[in-house]
């Protein structure tokens, strides 16, 4: 499996991503924001950090990096798109997922340890993750609260969008409306999450549990590849 | 509306610790004052309602309005 | 050139810039005329306390600085020690002091800013901070507006930059309200090969400034905020705050480490205090050469900036890089990747002078047809030859045991309402010590700080000493910064060499073994002479116990002035320290694994309650000592520590600090969900045994079956080993003994009526709560208690 | 005024990126709203420029103006 990083300037978990890959035996580069190239990636991660400062909205200057053409196509084609932290907030800005991370209710940054339940096991982020798991990861924002309109919450619901969601005891940390933590677009293929999977990928850091999200991704890209073979990409 | 706001709900409960009682309805927001090189008024507007539109204010939460001064344009998101 | 009007007010131009009449002598001797405005201003800034260390130079030549593992040591932006595997380790302590109390956001904030660019600056990828923090009375509104404004301030720039925070110290004492203390140790990790210096070698090279334009911050920052004594004269420093940009500082690190892997420089330096006027003559004069600077070449945010306004400028987010002209292109074009803009300022010349020249540079660096030279300093004069002043030393007259009510610094109001009295209920004393503001959760202040960033944080900020593990390696480094005021108050000696053994046992009780140290030494006026004694003796104390325990110095940072109207600051000599983890999947650490576990003291108290915290709730009485430091003791348990840890024999370890034995054993409690059922041998002031703060003890927890095995590691130490008693249960039990006396009830009036037996519920409430408690945060929530399987 | 404004920078940096060109001198504030029960407007700006000085703009390193709205009052900072 090829996982490519965007590297903004400002992203600050783009070393984190391209390491965790690597332990689920992917191969993992960094793409740079300026480029347009995506290089065959069958992942591609919006990873964590201040991607422009986070200046004036979290995301909304990386929304315009020239990287995010290629990104689109890519996500439009039903290649796998996955969005972490400040990635969730460049997805939502950009409108590759539904909502808006507003700043957390303690109007603080929280950095904490969450638990996530998950809430569908048939998407390309959690098929390998078993029935009834809990996901024990850290969360670092400022923003991570998800806000839509109560109508449009309905509908993500009525459509399955939300994929992880803060459960007990740690509970909901930053005031997001049904404890959202992370959710789909609607074709299921990009995600968003404010948690940090790659940073729960080995168990001296606290918890492995990350993993079980980048083998999903293995896993379904495997699946995939054995269907519908594709062209190979330098 | 407070869930979007916040940051003017904590203004305003911290109010009563500064002994202020006559005001409420705080609302924060971002102001965003800018140059533009334009041949008329009409022409900076629609370059910076497009700003606005695209890249100040994200409209599912922001509202914004835009001020022209003189010689230049303002935009104000709250 | 002018100098604005307002600040000079009929004063003479060299003493509104705070060079004395001798220092302007001095000046006139290096140059052999008078100088003009701009160098004055020149000198003012590299003469500062801030930039020459005038005062404290002698004192830190006394210090220990050699270790066979050292690469680079005082006189270096950061010490580097070597780890193996051809990689190295560099860290640094620095104050942020007096910009933090004019404005506590900014102010933090361009201090972690600062001393990131130390350690990168070395060729070091950070990879920690750890922010020492101190403050006056929690309760005062002004001490809760700096302390939100210091914590926000350390993680908007921390978090944004990407380096984990996983540590530091937050405390609260009355001397501290007028002069808050905001000291940041930064830690990286460098290729050794790849070890950069701040040097300015060839001269016919290039100079290089990168980053952010230079604009009006922090103009005489160094010199007017550092060196003067707060006053109401502070209104009218405003304008020289500095204003950070961690996104800048983000593309800066990324684009000096690519400069630094490729090889592009020939020489790094930071820009700090006194702005481009330090970084060209520390370069320089590194390097004997001279650097001829083109004034007009360098990048403004501002039109109309006076010349010497550009060269003391403290804008931060800024790099000089020394760069052969065949390297440039490609210097420019990793900077202009990482959108940073990037000038040729000036040229390394072989004359050992710093000038400055408006009119521009011909192709072969030399002034320009027309142009004029502003300034023509040797570097020297600037720097390694600045003015030193022999301060004079005097102990106060009455040197007290302990501080009497009357003449020490306000009693804090009412820490804890309804605290008992000395004597009382040892269960109700040990809360009210797990909710004092200095022993509480820093979960207030920590969960605003990104502590796993980076992905190597092992162990972050809320349990004792950071653990960060080394990536592709099994090397782990730990860190720990710890200072000890209240001691240093009574005792300065005494303050700095405790602070030395805490830390030392912070990094100890992991397994790991310390590299080296860093410090801060945080002190008031150096013209009076009991700050300069209290100074004096801080040092000798850093460096006494440096050498009983064959620790090398590697480098620090001294802050003068700190004193305010009101308060002058405890004695603050903030030790900083890093050790190394061979293996560190046998790292040990502070939580118990469970129920059953027999818990032990390693280690022998030495008796006194002074400048313990007991006292600080208790109240003082009238027996009470500081307890003493035996240095040769405590290495032996510094020794001892990583021999048990190599041989699996630890389950956990705590060092005794704050709050005395039973707050470490609460402690290790609270954070496993599991009590103790426990026996305590106490002589006749329990008080002490319980709460005192004695140095050189550590708690563990073990597995039965490795008792004796630790019992004869400790024996051949010469540790003592006591047996306290085992884990379990939701309570924490301790039965005190009397020990040596006839009958326990007699003898034990003098301090403590009964023995302790509190339930983990009860201490976990007034730990969790007592930070935002004493802020009078209502909103705050803790965590919900969840145990780990 | 020559105070470093990360956010003005970075938003003009890239406006490359959404195609505009005619646009520079950006600087980012805030804008605060807020509804003041006073008798008359001179009353509700000395309110408010309390609170401006107080609690909404550090005079450090930012400066305000208050303005009044029909029967409100708003102060932004830049
Ligand atoms: N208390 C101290 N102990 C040891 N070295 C010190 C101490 N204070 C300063 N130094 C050393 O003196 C040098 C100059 O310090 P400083 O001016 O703070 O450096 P920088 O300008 O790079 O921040 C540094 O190498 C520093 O490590
Ligand atoms: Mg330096």
């Amino acid at each position: 499996m090829r996982v490519g990083v965007v590297v903004f300037p400002g992203s600050n978990c783009d070393r984190d991503a391209l390491y965790a890959a690597t332990l689920v035996g992917a191969e993992s580069y960094p793409i740079w924001h300026e480029s347009a190239d995506l290089r065959g990636a069958d992942l591609v991660i919006l990873p964590g950090g201040f991607a422009y400062g986070d200046y004036l909205r979290a995301g909304a200057l990386a929304r315009f990096s020239p990287v995010m053409g290629a990104v689109r196509e890519h996500a439009a084609k039903g290649g796998l798109l996955l969005g972490i932290c400040n990635g969730f907030q460049v997805l939502a800005e950009a409108g590759l997922v539904p909502g808006a991370l507003l700043r957390n209710s303690s109007l603080r940054f929280e950095h904490r340890w969450v638990r996530l339940a998950v809430e569908r096991h048939d998407t390309p982020f959690t098929r390998a993750i078993p029935l009834g798991t809990q996901l024990r990861m850290p969360i670092a924002h400022g923003e991570g609260n998800y806000f839509l309109p109560e109508a449009d919450l309905d509908a993500l619901e009525a459509s399955r969008g939300v994929v992880f969601r803060y459960t007990t005891p740690e509970g909901n940390p930053n005031g997001s409306a049904r404890d959202i933590a992370g959710v789909l677009d609607a074709r299921g293929t990009t995600c968003g999450l404010m948690p940090h999977p790659e940073r729960a990928a080995e168990r001296i850091l606290g918890s492995d549990d990350g993993l079980l999200l980048l083998r999903s991704v293995v896993e379904s890209v495997a699946a995939s590849t054995e269907r519908q073979p594709v062209a190979v990409h330098a | 509306d407070g869930i979007l706001d916040p940051q003017g709900r904590a203004v305003e409960t911290s109010l009563p610790h500064l002994g202020v009682s006559a005001v409420h309805g705080v609302r924060v927001g971002r102001r965003v004052e800018l140059d533009v090189d334009a041949t008329d008024d009409a022409a900076a507007r629609v370059i910076v309602e497009r700003l606005a539109t695209e890249l100040f204010a994200n409209p599912l939460i922001e509202a914004f309005e835009v001020e022209l001064l003189t010689g230049a344009a303002a935009g104000s998101m709250a | 050139m002018t100098i604005p009007a307002a600040t000079v007010d009929a004063v003479p131009l060299h003493r509104a810039l705070g060079v004395t009449d001798g220092e302007l002598e001095a000046i006139q001797v290096k140059l052999g005329r008078s100088p003009n405005d701009l160098e004055l201003a020149m000198f003012s800034v590299m003469w500062s306390e801030h930039c020459s260390y005038k005062s404290s130079k002698p004192l830190l030549a006394t210090l220990p600085t050699s270790g066979s593992d050292v690469v680079a040591g005082p006189g270096e932006n950061a010490g580097v020690v070597r780890i193996g595997d051809g990689l190295a380790v560099a860290f640094k302590l620095e104050s942020h002091n007096h910009p933090s109390a004019v404005e506590p956001y900014q102010g933090a904030a361009t201090g972690v800013g600062g001393i990131l660019r130390d350690i990168f600056t070395m060729g070091a990828r950070p990879v920690a901070i750890l922010d020492a923090l101190k403050f006056g009375d929690p309760s005062q509104d002004r001490t809760r507006y700096l302390v939100r404004g210091v914590v926000r301030g350390v993680s908007g720039y921390g978090n944004c930059v990407g380096v984990p925070t996983v540590g530091g110290e937050l405390v609260f004492h009355p001397s501290y309200a007028g002069n808050p203390l905001v000291n940041v140790m930064a830690v990286g990790v460098l290729e050794e090969r790849h070890l950069t210096r701040a040097v300015a070698p060839g001269p016919g090279n290039l100079a290089v400034l990168f980053g952010s334009s230079t604009g009006r911050d922090g103009i005489g920052g160094a010199s007017v905020l550092a060196s003067a004594t707060f006053g109401e004269a502070s209104a009218t420093k405003r304008p020289s705050v500095q204003v950070g940009d961690p996104f800048a500082e983000k593309l800066l690190i990324e684009a000096s480490l690519e400069l630094i892997e490729r090889g592009l420089v020939e020489g790094l330096q930071d820009l700090g205090a006194a702005g481009i006027t330090c970084a060209v003559s520390e370069t320089a004069d590194r390097a004997s050469t001279g650097i001829r600077v083109d004034l007009d070449a360098i990048p403004r945010r501002e039109s109309d900036m006076e010349p010497f306004e550009v060269m003391i400028s403290e804008s931060q987010e800024r790099m000089l890089a020394i760069v052969t002209a065949e390297q440039l292109p490609h210097v420019l074009e990793v900077c202009a990747r990482w959108d940073l803009p990037a000038a040729v300022i000036g040229r390394v010349t072989d004359d050992g002078l710093v000038t400055i020249v408006t009119g521009g540079l011909d192709a072969a660096g030399a002034p320009a047809a027309g142009a004029r030279e502003l300034a023509r300093i040797p570097a020297a004069a600037l720097t390694s030859e600045a003015i030193i002043h022999q301060r004079v030393a005097a102990a106060p007259v009455r040197r007290r045991p302990m501080p009497v009510p009357d003449d020490a610094p306000d009693a804090m109001s009412d820490p804890s309402p309804g605290l008992p009295e000395r004597g009382m209920d040892p269960g109700a004393v040990l809360q009210a010590l797990l909710g004092h503001p200095d022993l509480c959760s820093r979960a207030w202040v920590t969960r605003q700080y990104d502590a796993t960033v980076g992905a190597d944080t092992v162990d972050g900020s809320e349990h004792g000493a950071a653990v960060i593990r080394v990536r592709g390696t099994t090397k782990g480094l730990v860190m720990a910064t710890d200072a000890a005021e209240r001691v240093g108050l009574l005792d300065p000696w005494l303050g700095a060499a405790f602070a030395v053994a805490e830390c030392t046992l912070n990094v100890a009780v992991t397994g790991a073994h310390a590299l080296g140290v860093t410090n801060c030494l945080n002190y008031g006026d150096p013209e009076r002479p009991e700050a300069f004694w209290q100074l004096q003796e801080g040092v000798r104390g850093l460096g006494d116990a440096c050498r009983a325990l064959g620790l090398p110095i590697t480098g620090g940072n001294v802050s003068l002035y700190n004193e305010s109207a009101a308060t002058t600051i405890a004695p603050t000599c903030q030790v900083g320290i890093v050790g190394l983890l061979e293996d560190i999947g046998r790292r040990v650490g502070p939580v118990p694994g469970g129920a059953g576990e027999m818990v032990a003291l390693l280690g022998a108290a030495t008796r006194g309650l002074a400048g313990s915290i007991y006292v600080d709730i208790a109240g003082p009485g009238p027996d009470d000592r500081l307890p003493t430091l035996d240095l040769t003791a405590h290495a032996a348990l510094l020794r001892l520590l990583p021999a048990a840890a190599e041989q699996g024999l630890l389950r956990a370890a705590q060092d005794v600090s704050g709050g005395g034995l039973a707050v470490a054993l609460a402690e290790m409690c609270l954070w496993s969900g599991v009590g103790a059922d426990l026996t305590l041998g106490v002589g006749a002031e329990p008080a002490s045994d319980l709460f005192g703060e004695g140095p050189s003890r550590v708690a563990v927890t073990l597995a039965p079956a490795d008792w004796d095995a630790l019992a004869t590691l400790a024996a051949a130490a010469g540790v003592p080993l006591q047996a306290l008693g085992e884990t379990g249960g939701d309570s924490l039990r301790i039965r005190l003994v009397a020990q040596g006396v006839a009958s326990t009830s007699d003898e034990r009036g003098a301090g403590i009526a009964d023995d302790l037996d509190t339930s983990l519920d009860v201490l976990r409430d007034a730990w969790d709560h007592g930070l935002p408690r004493a802020l009078g945060d209502d909103a705050w929530r803790p965590e919900p208690h969840a145990r780990e399987g």
